[in-house]
């Protein structure tokens, strides 16, 4: 009965959507409306030094988008571990884990964090960026987690770089408050030499904060997942 | 001048510093959470003189309007910012004795962060950016429905969780939408644009938004978490939740409506859902036995009557909701609070438990009973003059349609008073023998000292004592506060445009 | 002809949301899940948009199955 | 038949139907984790069709790294942008979501909606 009526909804709101929407011929919009896509992906070279249009959109144009959206993950490793915290009684590992795997991963660790960061640092200059980058810096982390017993994560320290970040990318923001451009999130430094790492001002710091952010925030967020993530710390802390 | 963008930036940076904090001083969070509220307070109060003669208008990251985000901080922008930084401090006041757990540094956390994302959201001036401050507020209430991770809770934030998801799916596709057919999410740029929109597109960004923000707003069929949601969680949260995130997102899409769609001909449907809303949330509360499900309910019949006032397509009638607005926060923060007291000292959230505890609590149950008079429109109080003006507003439009509705928000209001005054009888004369038969004794949760069971402490009483301030003497400033919601009632009037930023 | 094959992959994306509805095991229902992710991120590839793919294969695709994968041995009945 | 199966039709036809399917298992479903799979689903959706809105046939990515590459042959990068926060947001959603039901479960042992006192809706 519920599927029913749920059907007869969905078909209704379907419906609507397609005939609506459906008639819009998008591929070949853009240009025709001047839409403001079109003007930043003219000036994005001049005005931020980034090569990929993307990152200077999601660091200097929509930066604020992207400092709520880093709040979003905040609150939602916030709210998990406020949620999950002290719900099990601390487990043993789901499975035993061999001599193999703890080296092979112990060893995959640094590589995996460096990619993490490769892929931030090159940002503004190839795709990915702090929000790939991070989630490959958090996986480093939930392959130690997962396969070595030694190692807990410390709830404290995830949420100290979260913290931090976080600050850094709000303190480079009123930098740019105090500059002479008077705008949150300007980019007051110097634009480089295009195409290298160090170009485009501040957008390689601010995703190398965000990336660490979301890194750090993803590891609490997927880590208070765990069956016994945080191990003793977490009935001593708070 | 300050920049109004401090007022998200405040108490954003300091929920990013609270976790720092907390290593080195465990309850440093309650009073670093009062600064921030306190700064923001202090920044509104600074800008408001300045905004009532013309809209402050922020550009960030330093790109021009419909390039880059910008903030547009009008009449509404900073009146609403401090109603929410206002109602903000006080509760934070009234958290230092209420909230004890252990989880209190994660409580502030996500206190500000509401207090961030409702203040964002009515400053911005960009859709996408409105998107991104709704999705903060909604999932900083989503948990801190579920804060005391009791069944009831849990359920509530779950099916508050997804109706809210579901509705800001739709708010998606009505930014793709229009993104797809104007190529710009600036708020300004895109009522330029509107009307040369198809009317089949118009109408469908119009529902789709009105039904992704109706779930915030409590619009009637979309506001059965409500209920749930607000008597679930701790009362200083559901006087939060009732007091201005219902109301933020209301005034956000009638401003969408008004000044950015030019969507009139949705407006007496709109009325029509608005009695509607009201009806069912007033005859419901008349049904309630829990205290905090009476209040919500009433909420639901608040919101409605805000709807309908917004809805009447005039100054007078926008300008007598936002004062209902103020009166509706100030009065529904009081009975909440009064009633966390209560509840956290009898241990029970049946009202009909609380027979004599004005002989206890003496100063709370006379807040309490002033609130509630206030909500049903009693004369001197503030919501009489609230209410008087919406029948005006209603009335000076001469038509049967509007008066006939107004008659039937009479009879809510019939509802609302026999509802609050039975609590308020309860209050003063309930029997006696039921104080004899032990109600105090029953155990709270919370590990309050029974030895202590008094009036609430300090720190509760004198946020009540304040909001009761306004409630009561609200009427002495009434011409200054009718300059103030008619300069806003103007501001939504009057459709956005590009070229006026400038 | 690039657009058969595109037709062919969205096809698969759907069947696999559909199939969704019928199944019962939760455990497959996520496995599938994973598919329309990544079904999707290829998409992504297809109309442009690189940055868009990387995102989410790495958090729509990878993380949510792993988020979902623990949820589930959270809830699994205690023996 | 074959002026049908353009890029734009298959887009529109893979985002509304992931939408339609997604808000499908969120209404019909009894079960909760399949209620968050059903809202992760409809995200997706939305996502494809937020990011077809920057879509212009025949132009590459907005990445300037490669010389030669001119502005007009680009897509419109704002849709990408938004997108890659809209994930996130998502991703975040469906984690507390799973969090909430597991805590749910936890206290009450099932994930029937229906066995749920309060989520009958």
């Amino acid at each position: 009965m519920r599927r029913f009526f749920s059907l007869i909804l969905i078909i209704g709101f379907g419906f609507y959507l397609v005939t609506v929407i459906g008639r819009i011929p998008f591929a070949a919009t853009g240009e025709a409306k001047g839409s403001v896509g079109v003007q930043i992906v003219n000036d994005t070279v001049n005005d931020t030094g980034a090569a990929n249009a993307v990152t200077s959109v999601v660091v200097l144009y929509r930066g604020f988008d992207t400092l709520g959206e880093v709040t979003v993950l905040f609150l939602a490793a916030l709210g998990m571990s406020l949620l999950l915290k002290g719900t099990e009684e601390v487990k043993a590992r789901v499975f035993d884990e061999s001599f193999i795997l703890k080296t092979g991963s112990y060893l995959l660790f640094p590589f995996i964090v460096l990619f993490g960061l490769y892929i931030i640092v090159h940002g503004h200059l190839t795709p990915g960026g702090g929000f790939p980058g991070g989630v490959v810096i958090a996986t480093a982390f939930f392959i130690i987690v997962m396969t070595s017993e030694m190692v807990r994560l410390r709830e404290n320290l995830v949420s100290i770089l979260e913290s931090l970040a976080g600050l850094t990318f709000i303190a480079l923001g009123i930098a740019g408050l105090l500059g002479t451009k008077n705008s949150f999130l300007a980019n007051f430094m110097g634009k480089g030499v295009f195409n290298t790492i160090l170009s485009a001002g501040i957008i390689p710091f601010i995703y190398a904060a965000i990336g660490i952010k979301v890194g750090s925030e993803l590891t609490g967020a997927v880590g208070s997942m765990f069956l016994s993530p945080f191990g003793k710390q977490e009935e001593a802390g708070e | 001048m300050v920049n109004p963008i401090l007022l998200i930036i405040i108490p954003l940076a300091t929920a990013f510093f609270i976790p720092l904090l907390a290593i080195v001083w465990k309850n440093g969070s309650r009073y670093l959470a009062l600064l921030a509220a306190l700064a923001n307070v202090l920044i509104g109060i600074k800008l408001l003189p300045y905004v009532l003669e013309k809209p402050i208008h922020v550009t960030i990251a330093g790109f021009k309007a419909p390039i880059g985000i910008d903030l547009l901080a009008g009449p509404l922008g900073i009146v609403f910012s401090l109603i929410i930084s206002i109602t903000g401090f006080l509760v934070l006041i009234y958290s230092i004795g209420y909230i004890r757990d252990e989880s209190i540094n994660k409580y502030y956390t996500l206190f500000l962060l509401l207090l961030t994302g409702s203040t964002g959201m009515v400053l911005t001036n960009d859709i996408f950016n409105l998107f991104v401050f709704f999705e903060i507020l909604c999932i900083s209430s989503y948990i801190l429905v579920a804060y005391n991770r009791d069944e009831h809770g849990l359920e509530a934030a779950i099916k508050y969780l997804v109706l809210g998801s579901v509705g800001s799916l739709l708010f998606l596709i009505a930014i793709a939408i229009i993104y797809l057919k104007l190529g710009t999410l600036n708020m300004a740029d895109i009522s330029d644009k509107f009307d040369a929109l198809g009317g089949s597109y118009r109408m469908m960004v119009v529902v789709l938004i009105l039904s992704g923000l109706g779930v915030e707003a409590a619009i009637f069929p979309l506001n059965s978490w409500l209920p749930d949601a607000h008597s679930s969680a701790p009362s200083s949260i559901s006087a939060l939740l009732s007091g201005f995130v219902i109301e933020v997102a209301l005034i956000v899409v009638m401003k969408l409506v008004y000044s950015v769609f030019h969507a009139m001909q949705v407006l007496n449907a709109l009325a029509v859902v608005g009695v509607i809303t009201l009806l069912v949330g007033e005859f419901a509360a008349f049904r309630q036995e829990n205290i905090k499900r009476v209040l919500a309910y009433s909420s639901i019949g608040q919101v409605g009557l805000i709807l309908l006032a917004l809805s009447i397509n005039s100054k007078a009638g926008i300008s007598a909701a936002v004062l209902q607005i103020i009166n509706h926060t100030a009065s529904k923060s009081i009975l909440f609070l009064v009633s966390g007291y209560f509840i956290l000292k009898t241990g029970s959230y049946r009202y009909s438990d609380y027979s004599g505890i004005a002989k206890r609590m003496p100063v709370s149950s006379l807040l309490f009973v002033l609130a509630a008079l206030s909500l049903i429109g009693v004369p001197p109080f503030l919501g009489f003059f609230s209410k008087l003006q919406i029948v005006m507003a209603a009335a000076a439009r001469g038509s049967t349609f509007y008066v006939s509705l107004v008659s039937l928000v009479l009879l809510g209001t019939i509802v609302e008073g026999a509802y609050f005054l039975r609590i308020a009888q309860v209050l003063y004369f309930g029997r006696q023998q039921d104080t004899d038969s032990g109600w105090l004794e029953t155990g709270n949760a919370a590990g309050i000292d029974m030895e202590s069971v008094g009036n609430a402490p300090v720190s509760a009483v004198i946020p009540v004592l304040l909001l009761g301030i306004v409630v009561v003497f609200g009427f002495l400033f009434l011409t200054n506060l009718n300059g103030v919601t008619g300069s806003i009632a103007g501001e939504i009037t009057r459709a956005l445009s590009l070229a006026s930023l400038f | 002809m690039i657009n058969y094959f595109f037709l062919l992959l969205v096809i698969v994306m759907l069947g696999s949301a559909i199939a969704i509805i019928f199944i019962r095991n939760l455990l497959a229902a996520v496995i599938v899940v994973t598919v329309v992710s990544l079904v999707a991120s290829i998409l992504f590839i297809f109309i442009a948009s690189p940055d868009v793919a990387i995102t989410e294969a790495t958090i729509g695709a990878a993380l949510t199955t792993v988020i979902f994968v623990l949820a589930l041995s959270r809830t699994k009945k205690k023996t | 038949m074959s002026n049908l199966i353009t890029i734009e039709n298959i887009v529109y036809l893979a985002s509304f139907g992931l939408i339609l399917i997604g808000l499908f298992i969120v209404f019909s479903d009894k079960n909760l984790v399949k209620l968050v799979i059903g809202l992760d689903i409809a995200e997706t959706g939305v996502n494809i069709l937020l990011v077809s809105t920057g879509y212009i046939q025949g132009k590459t990515a907005p990445i300037f790294s490669r010389t030669g590459l001119k502005a007009s042959q680009m897509v419109d990068p704002v849709p990408q942008a938004l997108v890659l926060t809209a994930i996130v947001i998502g991703f975040g959603v469906t984690a507390l979501a799973l969090a909430l039901v597991v805590r749910l479960y936890q206290k009450t042992g099932t994930l029937d909606v229906s066995e749920i006192r309060g989520l009958k809706w």
